[in-house]
């Protein structure tokens, strides 16, 4: 079978940056970090712009997933697709996007990745297959296992990666989902990114079966738990996983990682005991990482210096950019609602008469909606 | 130009689509070895397969999520939801993510999506089994929502919703599917959000779709022997609305009854209503009347579930004494 | 912990006609025996009258299932409550519901055990907490579960049992559900009953792991599969999954079964081959009851005779009992939207305009459903 | 009398009913340890413990289906969905089974529970958290639907859903909870289903209920100054509909607006309007101006999102309109 892709019309499939997987080992460990460090400020230096009310909405931030982010996204080829929840800034920079477009995306402007639309929950990116940034918990699933079944229709060889939240292993679509792709044999990776934590609710409240992998046996699915804050050891499971789904046995990742900070940047966290955040705070994956390659002597005290400056560097550029980018016009408030021109949408803003002040005139006020811009 | 039944022509659609794009298949529940609950989908596993008719385990929300996912890189789902009730299951998937996702990322993806479905009561199937909440997507910006009335609009509905980019529910009426009406062999194309005048008159508008359409032209035939001259609106497309063929029409007749198969309170007709009272405010001679379900779960019960239901006679009381209420405004 | 007890206020509850459980061994099989007959009787006699008209919208019955349904409500204590789906009738009346208000429900009539508002899906009765009857796949799961968790709350004795189809094992609230209850440790049990098929969907072409009962491990809940058409292994098994979840242990039992007709009376089920057919046939387990009584010495031509006369018996009158019953009136319309009475309640009938005729006056019709009766 | 916020009125009527029935418990995500998202619940597990204050999994259809079973046999509880947008999970056993228990099983079971939720855009949430749906359920018979305005309003309608014997959606609003007003401390009873005149004036009717009815009372206060005497009715109910106090304004004014801050096309205010035009059909010296969301899928973009969202503004610049009509029309 010769490879085909599903390229959705119209969307160019541009090729990431690096193929990870061809690197030699210390490099791809140095990718990882610098990966992994890149996420880091930016969620840093997101959570000081949601302060200065720069963000608007919920933000929610990758801050203690960075290995899991990391590894799993090197683990993607280019044609490969990838969805996941509310909480994807770190997956949407992992997979290419610039900074600068997803910084932008927060600040709600319109060089953002989703052009303003979109904000910190609805990233989405069709050239590198950054398929959202989802706000409703599980939805993200059966769109993905869909993509899946898209790909499998074509007779393609993509794969979709789907992340989910160790809180959403227990809503239906989870179920549905998973069922379907293990029925019809699609090509797809199931990761549930275990930070332990819902919002305050802890796996051991929500989850009669705590070691959420075991839930894929539910539908024959093969399933395993990674180390999530070893990137080396994520890289390779979604590697093996893959495979297994190209090879047509969907897969469930379980990475066990953890939450730095509250569920969002304004949730001080309060229900967490001190021991907990310690523990926390000790996990960090950024930190271990960087001691372990240390220990193996591909970084130095310098070269970590170095990255940071650079990558500090670069989230300053986003922010600078994000800045600089211009608000959305009001004139295209319209431009979204439907992909092609639709007789009788209603295009009326809040103040405007359905029907013209004076009774008499005939016209829609619907239809003028460029007389207002 | 041949009669055939508003089944077969939703079945013809189907297949002629099929046949002519490759991109469209069909996912449900027991469309392929069943033939569809209700038939529609008769013969077609045979013909193209279980690739693109393919049935899917009880899993509406999983489904309809997962036709979402295929449209958004480029295929063109046809989802049958057995009965529109069924559809509450699937309503996060089609209402948070079918309709917001052209617009949340920005006009990024698309989603050439079409979800068909039966509503109507009328059938002894109870409360659960009996509702027209067709109002639940034609409620939503992003949402198309069509509403055929004879096999003719079905026919060229159903392939306009085909080959639109962006998602439609096409509502099918269990009480329509073995009408029967001609339908053109060239087949001209109906633009979704354009309502027709089914049948021109010019003493009182009836703005109805779907099976209250058909209710509609009944109408209008009995009192046409009586001399009453009943224009009929057939709104065919719910969203978008066509608003300005409802307030012309009014402004011709002066008065307008407006027909539903849903409960009155918020049902679609109050739209209808209170478009026409502001649109043609100062052509109307007399209140705009609703003809609609009795507010209540459906009984089961034929005497109970018969009561519920608007009925021809209904409709003709309420254009008579609309009629009657103009005479005393003159 | 004394004995408490969830009665609902205003809701009687009234002792089954025999515990079953406490009978003497060959009576207990006699007892099943005579259920499983019924529930035939019964069934046939349903078909018969939805195709003369007398029964409207969909009728699924219980033919192939009588084991199961027999075994299963023999284990249940007067207290416990019962959920089902559309598929009831058998249920009903191993309930110990009079046959009579059972037809008249199907008949539509103002006797019918849910006064002609439910029909064949929705058969509900609070006396003997047979708490219906649900046309929505899966629908019946969540609810069960509720009642299960004010067992709990109160700290009552009673237990939940849940019926549900193989099919419905798909539909995210299966899973919801279990997890609640496993959980929370409610005192409830999931029947699976498994006759093979959906509508005409095999239960391989929509689960992909067939084996119903192993999704428990999901949820860490016990579960166990039974040969559905042996009443007294039903029966056995029930006993252990009730004391299992008065326990605290909720339990998903899977009964093995089959479906002798198609999915509802109008269904001639053409898409099942005819071996699957005749297996189906010759897999009757009122039959094989009969035999295997008849090769203990419990049962004898004769007996089989007289039971089939009694209980035809029995099955006619409940025809003439539905028959002769009134149709509701249509003045009770109105009477159950709301359980007490409402202010501005809607109580239009489809031809009465919501404003009287003459805008001149001043009353609203919505009040004035009284003066139309 | 004490001056308090609408969350601290809701959460103190969820405390007094919880005192005084000890059937009433609390059940829905993250409502314990967390103390809810927007911390209704705060101090209730400490104060109730996890059998009455229960936290559950992410799992709007189970657990509100298991409220309703739990409702089905006398318990009482009360539901609490994160946001108004996350219900759509729970639709089905909502409308399908809470709404229809009673009437489906010929009345046998009362469904004696309550559902919390708020709605409301103006917080960059997007278009998945931003919607104002109340509409699905004020559209159905078996379901009461109530949409405080105020503190007192809040604390009297959550009592008067507490006790009530079917289901009732309590409608709160983001944009609300920090508002506050006075309290008395004796509260009357709030019948659900009666609307009130939030305050009297005789030259336009402004209809409005939740968040627009703030929307209103500042409108009103701010057009008094220029001598234009505002009457404005909080809906309050939006099922049972109090349909004759929205009349009977209107037979006073002869004119009216309706504010709502859903979308337009099949919204609540389309009712409201078609009401109004219906019953006040002689009274009525303009059409019925309505202002609402304008019709898109809601986006983060600040300045969007204000653009689409209706303001005092748009409200009074309705007003103004109106009455200019009414004076062409004298
Ligand atoms: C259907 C739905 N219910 C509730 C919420 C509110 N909510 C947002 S995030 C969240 C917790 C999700 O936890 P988990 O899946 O573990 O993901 P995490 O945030 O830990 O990455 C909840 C309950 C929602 N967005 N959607
Ligand atoms: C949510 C929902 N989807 C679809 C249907 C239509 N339907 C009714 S019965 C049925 C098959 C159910 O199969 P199963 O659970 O095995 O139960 P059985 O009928 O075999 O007892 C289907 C798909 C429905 N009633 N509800
Ligand atoms: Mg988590
Ligand atoms: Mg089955």
């Amino acid at each position: 079978m010769s490879p085909r892709t599903t390229a959705p019309r119209g969307g160019a499939t541009q090729a990431l940056p690096s193929e990870a997987a061809n690197y030699p080992q210390s490099d791809l460990a140095l990718d990882f970090y610098r990966q992994m460090v890149l996420i880091r400020r930016f969620e840093e230096r997101a959570a000081r712009a949601y302060s200065e009310a720069k963000i608007g909405g919920y933000c929610h931030l990758n801050l203690g997933e960075e290995a899991t982010v990391a590894g799993l996204c090197a683990a993607l080829g280019a044609e490969d697709y990838i969805y996941t929840n509310y909480r994807e800034h770190g997956y949407a920079l992992a997979r290419g996007i610039a900074p600068e477009r997803v910084m932008a995306e927060l600040y709600g402007r319109s060089d953002g990745v989703s052009k303003g639309w979109g904000g910190s929950m609805h990233m989405f990116d069709i050239a590198t297959r950054f398929m959202g940034g989802y706000g409703i918990v599980g939805g993200q699933i059966p769109l993905a296992t869909g993509t899946a079944l898209a790909i499998n229709y074509r007779e393609a060889d993509e794969v979709v990666v789907c992340l989910l939240g160790d809180g959403a292993t227990n809503i239906g679509a989870f179920h549905e989902s998973l069922n379907m792709a293990a029925l019809w044999g699609l090509p797809i990776v199931y990761v549930v990114s275990n930070n332990g934590l819902g919002m305050g609710t802890t796996v051991e409240q929500s989850s009669a079966e705590p070691e959420l992998y075991r839930r894929a046996a539910s539908y024959r699915m093969p399933a395993t738990r990674v180390d999530g804050n070893d990137p080396e050891e994520v890289h390779a499971a979604m590697k093996n996983a893959i495979a297994s789904a190209r090879d047509g046995n969907p897969f469930l990742l379980e990475a066990m990682t953890g939450r730095m900070k509250g569920h969002s940047v304004v949730d001080p966290a309060r229900y967490r005991s001190k021991e907990e955040t310690a523990r926390a705070k000790a996990a960090d994956p950024v930190a271990a990482y960087a001691a372990r390659l240390m220990a193996r002597g591909v970084l130095s005290e310098d070269a970590i210096s170095e990255i940071d400056a650079q990558i500090t560097a670069v989230v300053l550029r986003a922010v600078e950019f994000a800045d600089a980018s211009p608000h959305p016009e009001v004139s295209t408030l319209f431009d979204y609602t439907y992909a092609t021109p639709v007789p009788n949408d209603s295009r009326r803003l809040p103040g405007q008469a359905l029907f013209p002040a004076s009774p008499r005139l005939t016209q829609l006020a619907e239809q003028e909606v460029s007389a207002w811009a | 130009m041949g009669v055939i039944s508003y089944r077969q022509a939703l079945h013809d659609a189907l297949r002629e689509e099929m046949l002519r794009d490759p991109d469209v298949f069909l996912i449900g529940e027991e469309i392929g070895l069943f033939e569809g609950s209700y038939k529609i989908t008769a013969g077609m596993l045979e013909e193209f397969g279980p690739k693109r008719v393919r049935d899917t385990p009880i899993a509406e929300e999983g489904f309809t999520g997962a036709a979402i996912g295929a449209a958004m890189v480029g295929l063109r789902p046809v989802v049958e939801i057995m009965t529109i009730n069924f559809s509450l299951l699937a309503l996060d998937q089609i209402v948070n993510h079918a309709a917001k996702i052209y617009g949340m990322f920005g006009g990024q993806a698309r989603v050439p999506l079409v979800i068909r479905t039966p509503g109507g009561g009328g059938q002894q199937l109870g409360a659960t089994h009996s509702q027209n909440i067709e109002l639940y997507y034609a409620f939503v910006p992003g949402m198309k929502v069509v509403a055929p009335s004879t096999p003719a609009d079905a026919k060229a509905l159903m392939r306009a919703a085909i080959r639109d980019d962006d998602p439609v529910l096409v509502l099918e009426n269990l009480a329509l599917y073995n009408t029967t009406g001609e339908v053109p062999d060239e087949l001209e194309v109906i633009e979704i959000g354009r309502a027709s005048v089914a049948r021109p008159g010019k003493d009182i508008t009836v703005v109805a779709y779907s099976r209250m359409a058909v209710v509609a032209r009944e109408a209008a035939k009995r009192l046409s022997a009586e001399g009453i001259d009943v224009e009929v609106v057939d709104l065919r497309s719910l969203r978008p609305l066509d608003r300005r063929t409802v307030v012309e029409s009014v402004k011709k007749t002066n008065c307008a009854v407006v027909l539903e198969d849903d409960w009155l309170t918020y049902g679609i007709g109050a739209e209808i209503a209170a478009t026409i009272s502001d649109g043609a405010f100062d052509w109307l001679d007399a209140p705009v009347r609703r003809v609609a379900m009795a507010e209540v779960p459906m009984p089961y019960a034929k005497t109970l579930e018969m009561a519920a239901l608007p009925s021809v006679d209904d409709a003709i009381n309420a254009i008579r004494e609309t009629l009657d209420a103009v005479a005393r405004q003159a």
